[in-house]
């Protein structure tokens, strides 16, 4: 055996890391299969379908009505979104005009959703950095005000199913407003307080930024929507750039940053739940009296056709193609699936990467698994 | 000079975490401090009315989980509907309260009560007198604004909780 | 507000470079050729006047003679969508040409369509089931599974 | 207190072994080594005990509060069932290395108490060499750790041991040169000889070299923000992923008992150790360990966790030349200064810690990230 004297290399050899279904940071059963050199990411690979409930053909098999309850289950921490996604396709399809008080309390009920969901990503994201569950809990705790608030109005915490073909189910009730307020009041400076906890953090800054970039031309590529593509500098929001409801009525503005890493994400995110904060404030005051809900009965059946309508969800474009056939139920409902979709980049975002950063970048995408899987 | 670079940004993170050391807890301690759930809520279990109900079968249709079964016999004499089972199957049930918002004539209400878990499957099964309201099942004001104003009010963090000592 | 662009006027412009690409055209969609529905896609991308480089999502319907394979297109630039329509009639072996070259963001929902509906995306990286396991029979959601 | 005098006076008190050996020294060993395990196990219950409320209140929680009053036999309802658990060894597992490790990792986080003193000439062996002592002593556990991480045959333990182990190793180094700015000033090795010297605590005189012993102290014993070995979010728990039952108890312990020894050896080396006013020495002693180890746990409830090259970098770039920079200052100082003119270097050796910081942190930049592929 000859000794190689010029260059005396150690033989190593890549292994595969096997992440998921059940990590403590894969939010929920996502499994990735990692190829590592070392604590280098070369290559990954996702692996889907865990929690895959088959929900778009549930739903050719349900009243229009009656699948509302299972859009609560597509991305479970933010259900008044997909509830309100999926009924304004509905209402596309049949021609349905929603009463204007409605419409405000949809986009109350959006918006506080946003925030709620933009302290969970936020705060799950600074769990995956690393900050002992602190942040986590802060955020938590605010968010547990907002779903106090929907469990006033809708009888329960997590899934909803509030809002109805044509309105709203109940109308809120009159503790409502004054509690919201309080809300409104007291949360910009909680959310100041977040920034100081850990915004300007050295550890965090020398981890997040710069670290798992995606380029405005590959974001848009790719599909991604939401916060993720405005933290890569596109200016694009579906509450702007197709208004739907009545967002052309209020005021906000629509952060972005430039660098697409991981810290312009977190950072977007702090800054929406500003904005989204402003929205509430001004549906709160210009909300009018009236009915909530438009004459429509409870099976609804629209005529044959096609419709396509999106949001803009917390997580990103929240879209539902629903095909009918003139009958109660649709003949086909598909989910434009946000996390999916802006999980697509995740491979090139981590690759060269270490281990830490591929859950810091997976923790930044906020995906949630039953939009994922279906 | 800015000290943005220079561990001041730890420094504030340090004040924020010691100053909640001094602030009271946002927890409660849940089976002896309840909490009062709001006035809607989509407890567990439905509550049916034997009186109220006709028998249309409303309800079971519009059950997205399949859960309700209902079958009724012809009362000629009367020219009504007799129910002659009336059965829920709570271990299907999503609590979405479809049931309850579709029922033309107010028989149907969603529960209050919300520990009522089972050990076996099969008691989750519920048929006739068991889905009466009784002391250990009173039902909610989901779609029942009049039951909705003699529950307590719903105990709200926001209110509850003075963050500052 | 986003323009919906009528799918006649752009099948006006299309018409001429790909004779034949076009099946059918209306106020809401196009409906092209399986064959040249790659060619038409980077079109629709590449000519600066449309500028379709946001890809929202594709999907499948199945309409018992044939598949539908829906693409709904944006442009960020010109604020303007379209939506593509191509069809196969093939049950058996339904295939389409893959558009992961064009728009990255196809390259889940491609494979997913595959999965559920079972239309293969030829020259897609990695045509490979995504949800279900490998040798589930069948494709979910067809109209004929049950 | 009158049995701990008796010790005391029935031996020289700056000695090892008492004159009148053997039957002193037995005596005297079996009291101290009785003492130690008692002290290591109770101030392990209490720190975790400190930790968990103290935690808990920090992030608006209560934290355990149901067994005993305000939830202070937490520890031992734990330990009781984490001993009651069934032991479950992988089938792959290297089935001796997996049993051993935890032994090999514990036993050193009790053999550093040795020559800790608790007061004036209270401490089991007053070595001459007491420090370096420590310093050999707690890189053991390392092997321990590692030991757990092969063993297992687990991709995340062995993720973790090989984290652990480049870690210690890079750390040890400032850490010691950070002890040696200490052993200049105090003129000996020897532990209680180190604590009579503090008529001012170290941690004036030597403001840089406690910043740069806590932070190294702190990555030794894996607290956050260096925890990368346990890191749950990234590798579900590092070392002891594959342990259960007693096993993992004896993890548990070794991570507060050496939170603990750490602690002690802050306060020895740089907070006076049992010196202080009015309250007997051994609680002054007691006090100021619970006061560091309230520290870390404070920093550990707000920091996020720093990343392996990171980690690295900011060992070998700024904490070693900083502690390089740190002993030929304090050697100066102590080769020019008379014993009078001591209090010059408060002022002095903190302007300087200030300067070189800034300076450091202007000039230095964590990782550099991604690698091509």
């Amino acid at each position: 055996m000859t000794i190689e004297t010029k260059e005396m290399m150690l033989r190593t050899e890549p292994f595969v890391l096997n992440f998921g279904p059940v990590h403590p940071s894969t939010h929920g059963v996502y499994r990735m299969r990692a190829t590592l050199d070392g604590e280098v990411v070369l290559d990954i690979e996702p692996v889907f379908g865990y929690l895959h409930r088959g929900i778009e053909k549930l739903a050719e098999q349900r009243t229009f009505t009656g699948f509302i309850p299972l859009t609560d289950r597509l991305d479970y921490v933010s259900s008044m979104s997909n509830n309100l996604a999926y009924v304004m396709a509905v209402e596309k399809l049949a021609g349905i005009k929603v009463p204007e008080r409605a419409e405000y309390i949809r986009v109350i009920m959006a918006e506080l959703q946003r925030i709620a969901n933009h302290l969970i990503a936020n705060g799950s994201f600074l769990n995956d950095c690393g900050a002992y569950f602190t942040p986590f809990l802060y955020m938590f705790r605010e968010r547990e005000k907002i779903i106090d608030l929907f469990e006033m109005v809708s009888g329960q915490r997590l899934t909803y199913n509030y809002m109805r073909v044509g309105g709203v189910s109940q109308d809120i009730p009159d503790e409502f407003l004054p509690a919201l307020a309080k809300f409104v009041k007291q949360m910009p400076g909680k959310v100041d307080e977040y920034d100081r906890l850990l915004k300007q953090n050295e550890i965090l800054l020398a981890r997040a930024k710069g670290v798992g970039i995606i380029s405005k031309e590959q974001a848009v590529n790719c599909g991604i929507s939401g916060p993720i593509l405005r933290a890569s500098g596109v200016k694009w929001d579906w509450r702007r750039a197709d208004p739907y409801s009545i967002y052309d009525r209020f005021e906000f503005d629509i952060p972005t940053a430039s660098d697409g890493d991981c810290y312009d994400r977190f950072r977007v995110r702090m800054e929406e739940m500003r904005q989204s904060l402003r929205i509430v404030e001004q549906a709160m005051k210009q909300i009018p009296a009236g009915p909530v809900r438009a004459e429509v009965p409870h099976i609804v059946r629209p005529p044959a056709g096609e419709a396509y309508v999106h949001i803009e969800a917390p997580k990103g474009e929240l879209g539902f193609y629903l095909v009918s056939d003139d009958s109660i139920a649709a003949y086909r409902c598909h989910v434009r699936p946000t996390s999916l979709i802006n999980l697509t980049a995740l491979r090139e975002m981590v690759r060269g990467w270490k281990i830490a950063d591929l859950i810091i970048i997976f923790g930044s995408i906020d995906i949630c698994l039953g939009e994922v899987d279906r | 000079m800015k000290f943005e670079r220079y561990g001041i940004g730890i420094v504030k993170g340090l004040t924020v975490t010691i100053s909640h050391l001094l602030r009271h807890p946002t927890v409660s301690q849940y089976p002896e401090q309840r909490l009062n759930v709001s006035r809607r809520i989509r407890g567990n279990e439905l509550i049916w009315s034997r009186e109220k109900c006709t028998g249309c079968g409303t309800c079971a249709k519009t059950c997205p989980q399949g859960a309700i079964e209902i079958v009724t016999s012809t009362n000629l004499a009367e020219n009504k509907y007799e129910v002659e089972k009336y059965q829920v199957d709570n271990g299907y049930c999503i609590q979405c309260g479809l049931c309850v918002e579709a029922c033309p004539y107010d028989a149907l209400y969603m529960g209050y009560s919300f520990e009522r878990a089972k050990y076996r499957r099969g008691e989750l099964v519920q048929a006739d007198d068991m889905l009466l309201e009784s002391a250990e099942r009173p039902a909610s004001g989901y779609f029942h604004p009049e039951i909705a104003q003699k529950l307590p009010r719903q105990t709200l963090l926001i209110e509850r909780i003075t963050e500052k000592r | 507000m986003t323009v919906a662009l009528s799918g006649g006027e752009v099948a006006g412009q299309l018409e001429e470079k790909f004779p034949g690409g076009i099946l059918e055209s209306d106020q809401n969609c196009l409906v092209v050729k399986g064959d040249s529905l790659l060619g038409i896609a980077s079109f629709l991308k590449d000519t600066p006047e449309l500028n379709f480089d946001y890809l929202n999502y594709i999907t499948a319907v199945d309409y018992f003679e044939y598949f539908e394979v829906i693409y709904q297109l944006t442009s960020l630039e010109h604020n303007h969508s379209l939506v593509v329509k191509a069809r196969c009639y093939d049950r058996d072996n339904p295939a389409l040409p893959s558009v992961v070259g064009l728009w990255q963001g196809a390259d889940f929902q491609e494979r997913e369509i595959f999965d559920l509906m079972g239309i293969s995306f030829d020259g897609h990286p990695n045509m490979k089931r995504i949800f279900l396991w490998e040798g589930f029979p069948g494709y979910p959601l067809r109209k004929d599974y049950l | 207190m009158a049995i701990v005098d008796l010790v005391i006076n029935t031996q020289h008190p700056l000695q090892a072994v008492p004159p009148d050996w053997p039957g002193g020294f037995w005596w005297h060993w079996l009291f101290f080594t009785v003492v130690l395990i008692v002290f290591v196990l109770v101030m392990v219950m209490a720190v975790i005990y400190i930790e968990r409320r103290g935690m808990g209140r920090m992030q608006s929680r209560l934290g355990p509060n149901r067994t005993g009053p305000f939830g202070i036999f937490q520890p031992v309802a734990d330990a009781v069932k984490v001993l009651l658990k069934e032991n479950i060894v992988p089938t792959n597992a290297d089935k001796l290395v997996h049993w051993l490790a935890p032994v090999v990792a514990f036993a050193p986080a009790l053999l550093i108490f040795a020559v800790v003193p608790f007061q004036n000439g209270a401490l089991l062996a007053d070595l001459d060499i007491g420090i370096l002592y420590v310093v050999a002593i707690s890189s053991v556990s390392t092997l321990g750790i590692f030991m757990a991480g092969w063993g297992s045959s687990n991709k995340y333990s062995l993720l973790g041991a090989m984290r652990n182990v480049a870690a210690i190793v890079s750390y040890e180094i400032p850490l010691v040169l950070a002890v040696v700015g200490v052993v200049l000033i105090a003129g000996s090795l020897s532990m209680n000889q180190i604590v009579l010297a503090q008529g001012i605590p170290f941690i004036l005189l030597q403001p840089l070299g406690f910043l740069i012993f806590f932070i190294a102290g702190c990555a030794e014993i894996n607290r956050s923000p260096f925890d990368l070995m346990e890191a749950d979010s990234e590798l579900v728990a590092g070392f002891h992923t594959e342990y259960s039952g007693m096993k993992f108890a004896m993890f548990y312990l070794v991570e507060y008992a050496e939170a603990v020894a750490i602690s002690a050896i802050i306060t020895t080396l740089f907070l006076g150790g049992w010196r202080g006013p009015v309250l007997p020495p051994w609680l002054w002693f007691i006090v100021k360990v619970v006061i560091v180890f309230f520290v870390m746990v404070w920093t550990r409830t707000t920091l996020p966790r720093i990343r392996i090259d990171q980690l690295m970098a900011f060992a070998w770039k700024c904490l070693f030349p900083l502690a390089v920079i740190n002993l030929l200052i304090t050697a100066l100082q102590v080769l020019t200064l008379s014993q009078d003119l001591i209090w010059v270097m408060i002022p002095v050796n903190i302007a300087i810690m200030a300067v070189l910081v800034l300076l450091w942190s202007k000039f230095f930049k964590l990782g550099w990230g991604r690698v091509e592929v």
